[in-house]
């Protein structure tokens, strides 16, 4: 199966969609970005709830473009879920499923066995989505899209549904776009990422190449690269260009910027604090030093905010909990940053 | 700040409660105001005339009437209502409130007069009335003209009460059955109206209270077979009230119960 | 015949409802299908092709020629204009005390609520008002009885007026006399001479009042009648028709059976008239020989 | 596999469009039931005959009447009836049960009878109507007994629509406006009624349409002043049809742009 | 202000809620818990929108029970935000405020000077929830009351509305009930945290006690600390106690434990796979070594599960991209990993 995607394009009053081109294998796209940017409309086309101003899905060469949806065998869950509140967790399934045996199969595999007899209502926001996606995927869809299913859900049930998807994504043999505003959701189950703007597409590439090699500050931003600075390449080399930004020179490990103007992109988890004792002798670090301007506490990370002395730049670090404590961090004090080289990523800016 | 503010708030207080009252108050008055005169038409009657009545040949056959004539009624106005009313829920526009509007009309029209119209259209002596005459199947003077009549005046409270019914029915409920490979029956069937139910149920109440209670169009329509009203009606000018209301109250009793029986068995 | 089925309708004014269904109907083995609204009604019904019944009947003979205009018809009953009241109100209680032969006084001096039917619509509605014209000569001490008794919010339809009298609402109603019999209602019979009922005064006395209706008709008093035709002829429907306007449930109910009903009015069909002569004389009802009065009981003149 | 479900699927398709259709249908044939005797009454009557009645100071008091006092009913049951359909729509229980119940039973009664009944607790007569006639404010025959006629009849609609109105407003809102300091009043003037609006205006809609087209309780409660039905009624017996639809006309015209205007202004 | 509640409780047909007893001081108390753990009825409670079963609140020594909501003075913001959706911004906000010239005020702090004629559908989440804040903040209010109102929001917006909130309530001088599921919100913003379970409060502290040193599995779990093993107490001493579990036996700072049956619970962001050159003295660190079974990319964090050699535990550790570039983890490699004494937590097991 194979779902492409080509000049898709549909206008509202307030908002144009597309044109959209964009193929999918028997792969995970998740398609990341904020909200009102695209990402459940993009579903709403393909799965045909929304007709398309023009545009074209093939699925494995079969047209989908005028088909009812009820003929486009594309299986959607809902964000909320959208369960037939009225019928049972079983009902809901059973309703959908071509083969009865297929109801059971699916309870097991998805562990609904204990709720079977409830009604929507009545179930955990993860037990819902788990029966929607059951009930999807009992009419042995050609396509699944999922629109923001854990969006709603509590965060230790989010990241245990979370494994739980990836291994079943992993035996279905079907596209699958997987809509999220959440990078971490994005990034733990995309085979591939496609960051949506405004009705189209901006980077799709896969998780670590979005993350580090974000194509502009709006991806960048989105998916957590918080220090984006202006800045100028001064120096080209083979094995990299160095970059000057506020006060700083830095030596980076990219050769392949064809602009002066560019955005320093260097993500907070990506800024050390403390040299590991497996120090790696390729691997070249520019170091800094800052003062300790905020830090707050996110609960497996500290968010800390280093006040650069050679200049007024900010720089936002992820700082573990022990190294926190070990460096005894608070307001004020002085500390020694370490940026790789590699870490560095560098946006041209085109005029 | 906090002294301000107290007093500020407390006058508030007293105000919304006296306008709470005041809201009651109007609310139960108009519950008395229909309450009181049912309670003086039950009040009027002695137990046993009522009874006596039950077993009037005459009576039974109107009871029956009316019954199955508002039944029928309203299982048409339901069965042709409902798309209607879909359709008017899931479309917007100038020719979606036109034909509300439309809708809405044969309530403006005295029923007396909504009957003399449908008699110029289904009479023996229209073209439609004729034909059907002569197939066997007269529209006036039957029972098909009491549903004729009830219909015309009764529908139009399902149709406007079930659009709005549907118009809560989350879309997406629908799109997701129809995303499930049902069709638009199916969907219609299975999802959209049992959670469209209890607003559809409202219409149907509506509309089988009004059809059975109906008595200018159906006079017009079919005088026989007579149904309550009109059984009402002539049991009236025969001996008066005291003859006519027995069998008004019989009306309110079947009617109720019809109407409690009808929305056990839908809930 | 004219009968599409062995079920014969009766259109009829409503003050006959009763009698028909109660009187008429066991009486007759035909099966009958009776409907009955205010005579003017029942007369528009059929003008405007809203009923086709097999019988009509209607209270007041003028309506056969207009608005409808039909080739014959019978004259079968009367009535009288008797004054009900309501003994329970402190109105009607008034009027008791007055008594018969001073009914109009508490009225004049307004201390009775009184009913009536719309003049313009209905024929209970001028007959009052002729009552009123020919009491106000008839009684010594009374004149001018209409203006002085007279207001418009004494008008109700006819449904509405029965509702009002039994309700308490108004204390007295200007009634037919069958009414007031059938309903038990307490009520005054006034003297032949202003009651509309005795045909020997149809002619000089009655007659000298009249009343113009909206539509500019001016209508001259004389007796209740009422009329009854077919319209669809059938064995049955002359059955039917023969009970309906000789048989003896009329006086059971109240209304005034004359020597000389029957009398037909127009090219009445030869099987009508022998049926009906039949059972006149096997029930020998008729004292005098059968003869047309059509002078005599066509109370109403309608004067364009 | 996809070749089976892809035939499977295509059976559904014309199924499917096949019942959609006939739904399209049955709610045109609705449709066509209230245009077409609609459409006879207009054309009965030639455009000048309406007009001239337009002149007839008997219609233009008729007209005047009714539509005078429709509003006054319109309202009277506006500002009784959303009071009591708000507590309807955030009670839930027995006793919402039976009070609805109590609501919808109006319509169950024959109109006349209705007004029969009302008379018997409005009528000079008894207690209320006497001290009231005493006042020199009579509530029969006047325009206070037609508005009461009306209000019972159609006040009913706006209570049941308003009912489901109230229910579509979420409730967050209102706490989230009494938490702002605002009594239950504000609340409602300035959160509740504005969001029920248009559930509330259908509701008015309807009451509106049946209150002007209210004849058989209206004529027994107040015969004068004549409402238009009441002279559509007099106009037909006095000299027929061809009187009456005129008049019948005109009703539909002015309620038709009563209602207009209503839901123009109102949205 | 001083908020106090007291023995607080309310009977549902399904759930019961409290008794509660909770002070909360001019400071913010985020009350976190997972869905349907009794957080909203808690804030309905003290708002008045819920009737209490018994109880009592005392705002400043004046008791709120009895009172109706419109006369508490305290101010909500809801869920979705809760706003009047036919009034613009401005006029929500107008509705509210004491004093007109509060909403230019507002508006300005809160940044809405350009939405202010906008309507709330036209409005993004974010800016919907700052209009809900103004609307409440207008009246002046002497508890503030919030409701989960950054869980709808795009996690670039959340980072930013969660700063300046963070601004905002150090700022005003009143009692903060901050409802949210979400534990970094919790941590980042609560001067206090309490975790709410089933209608009850389970353990009420500061951001890194509850985080650190969670009194039962339930918080520990929810704040996100994965590794949770029965183990036994073997050793007692003055510096700390030694535990067993499964077939590790580790050297803890524990002093006071009662039991000898206890849960071992070592936070995933305070195992670590590296030595840092800043080694300290001071701090004794258990080494075990174990093969990498699963790892999965969360964008700013790789988790990496770890099978430990001695046994058959699965330990789970945060780990930053760099780490885990530098020491090219994938499974089947062999890790070191350190366990810092003073991050092993032992939760005392009674019968
Ligand atoms: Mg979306
Ligand atoms: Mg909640
Ligand atoms: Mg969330």
């Amino acid at each position: 199966m194979i779902l492409e995607l080509s000049q898709l394009s549909k206008a509202y009053s307030q908002f144009d969609f597309g044109p959209v081109d964009l193929t999918v294998d028997e792969e995970v796209l998740a398609v990341l970005g904020p909200s009102g940017s695209g990402k459940t409309t993009l579903l709403s086309l393909i799965a045909g709830i929304t007709g398309l101003d023009s545009g074209s899905i093939l699925l494995d060469g079969r047209e989908l473009v005028g088909q009812p949806l009820e003929d486009r065998h594309v299986g959607m869950v809902f964000q909320e879920g959208a369960l037939f509140p009225h019928m049972t967790a079983r009902e809901n399934i059973e309703y959908a499923a071509t083969a009865s045996d297929h109801v059971d199969e699916l309870a097991t595999l998805l562990e609904l066995e204990e709720v079977l007899n409830r009604k929507p209502p009545t179930l955990s926001g993860g037990e819902r989505q788990r029966v929607a996606l059951a009930r999807s995927l009992a009419t042995d869809p050609d396509v699944l899209l999922l629109d923001e299913p854990l969006s709603s859900l509590d965060a230790p049930i989010r990241k245990r549904l979370r494994d739980e998807l990836h291994n079943l994504f992993e035996s279905l043999e079907i596209p699958i776009l997987y809509v999220t505003h959440d990078q971490r959701t994005a990034t733990a189950l995309g085979d591939r990422i496609a960051i949506v703007r405004d009705g189209g597409l901006e980077q799709v590439g896969s998780p670590s190449t979005v993350l580090t090699r974000p194509t502009n500050r709006f991806v960048a931003r989105f998916t957590g690269n918080e220090n984006l600075f202006e800045g100028s390449v001064t120096d080209r080399a083979a094995d990299g260009a160095r970059v000057r930004f506020g006060d700083l020179q830095l030596q980076t490990t990219a050769s392949d910027i064809s602009t002066s103007a560019v955005t320093v992109c260097i993500h907070p988890s990506r800024v050390e604090v403390e040299t590991p004792i497996v120090a790696d002798g390729n691997r070249s670090v520019n170091t800094v030093t800052g003062t300790v301007a905020r830090w707050l506490n996110e609960g497996s990370v500290y968010r800390v905010d280093i006040q650069i002395e050679a200049g007024s730049l900010t720089l936002t670090a992820n700082v573990r909990p022990p190294t926190f404590e070990r460096l005894t961090i608070d307001n004020g004090s002085e500390i020694q940053v370490l940026i790789p080289q590699e870490s560095i990523h560098l946006i041209p800016e085109l005029e | 700040m906090a002294t301000r503010s107290n007093s500020n708030r407390s006058g508030t207080v007293t105000f919304g409660l006296d306008w709470l009252s005041v809201a009651l108050i109007l609310g139960g008055v108009l519950l008395l105001y229909y309450i009181v005169p049912m309670m003086s038409l039950f009040l009027s009657v002695p137990p046993g005339d009522i009874l006596a009545r039950m077993n009037n040949p005459t009576v039974v056959d109107s009871a029956t009437t009316s019954l199955l004539s508002a039944s029928i009624s309203t299982v048409v106005a339901t069965l042709f209502g409902l798309p209607l009313a879909y359709w008017l829920a899931r479309t917007d526009g100038a020719v979606t409130k036109m034909v509300l509007a439309v809708v809405v009309l044969p309530l403006v029209l005295p029923p007396t007069v909504g009957g003399i119209v449908l008699l110029t259209v289904f009479g023996p002596g229209s073209p439609l009335g004729g034909a059907a005459v002569a197939a066997g199947f007269p529209l006036t003077r039957s029972l098909a003209g009491v549903v004729l009549a009830q219909t015309f005046v009764a529908s139009p409270f399902v149709v406007v009460t079930a659009k709005a019914a549907f118009e809560s029915v989350d879309q997406t409920l629908e799109y997701a059955s129809r995303s499930l490979g049902k069709s638009r029956l199916t969907t219609a069937r299975h999802v959209t109206l049992p959670l469209a139910g209890s607003g559809i149920l409202a219409g149907v109440t509506l509309t089988f209270a009004r059809a059975i209670g109906e008595f200018g169009a159906t006079m017009m329509m079919a005088y026989y077979p007579r149904t309550m009203p009109v059984q009402i009606w002539v049991a009236f000018i025969e001996l008066g009230l005291d003859n006519a209301y027995p069998v008004a109250i019989l009306l309110v009793v079947i009617a109720a119960v019809a109407l409690l029986i009808l929305n056990t068995v839908a809930s | 015949d004219g009968g599409q089925s062995t079920t014969i309708a009766i259109l009829a004014a409503g003050s006959l409802q009763n009698a028909l269904a109660n009187g008429l109907e066991p009486a007759v083995d035909v099966p009958v299908q009776i409907e009955a609204h205010g005579s003017a009604t029942v007369a528009r019904m059929i003008d405007e092709d809203q009923r086709d019944p097999d019988i009509v009947s209607v209270a007041d003979v003028a309506l056969f020629d207009e608005p409808l205009s039909l080739p014959w018809y019978s004259v079968f009953t009367s009535n009288s204009v008797v004054i009900a009241y309501n003994p329970d109100t402190v109105g009607g209680q008034r009027l008791a005390d007055a008594g018969t032969e001073s009914w109009y006084e508490p009225m004049i001096n307004g201390d009775v609520n009184i009913g009536r039917t719309d003049p313009d619509q209905d024929p209970l509605g001028y007959r009052a008002l002729f009552m009123l014209e020919l009491a106000s000569r008839y009684y010594d001490d009374a004149s001018n009885l209409r203006e002085q008794i007279l207001r418009e919010n004494q008008i109700y339809p006819e449904t509405s007026l029965v509702s009002q009298f039994e309700t308490g609402s108004i204390d007295a109603a200007i009634a037919y006399r069958n009414m007031a019999v059938e309903r038990d209602y307490e009520y005054f019979e006034l003297p032949d001479q202003i009651n509309l009922s005795d045909p020997q005064y149809a002619e000089d006395w009655y007659s000298t009042t009249s009343y113009t209706v909206s539509s500019g008709q001016e209508i001259q008093g004389g007796l209740i009648s009422y009329g009854s035709t077919i319209r669809h002829m059938s064995d049955a429907a002359v059955s039917v028709f023969d009970t309906h306007t000789t048989g003896s449930y009329l006086e059971e109910h109240g209304f005034l059976v004359r020597e000389h009903f029957p009398a037909y009015t127009g090219e009445v069909p030869q099987r009508v008239r022998q049926a009906t002569d039949q059972s006149n004389v096997n029930q020998s009802r008729l004292d005098g020989p059968n003869k047309e009065l059509s002078s005599a009981v066509s109370d109403i003149t309608v004067l364009i």
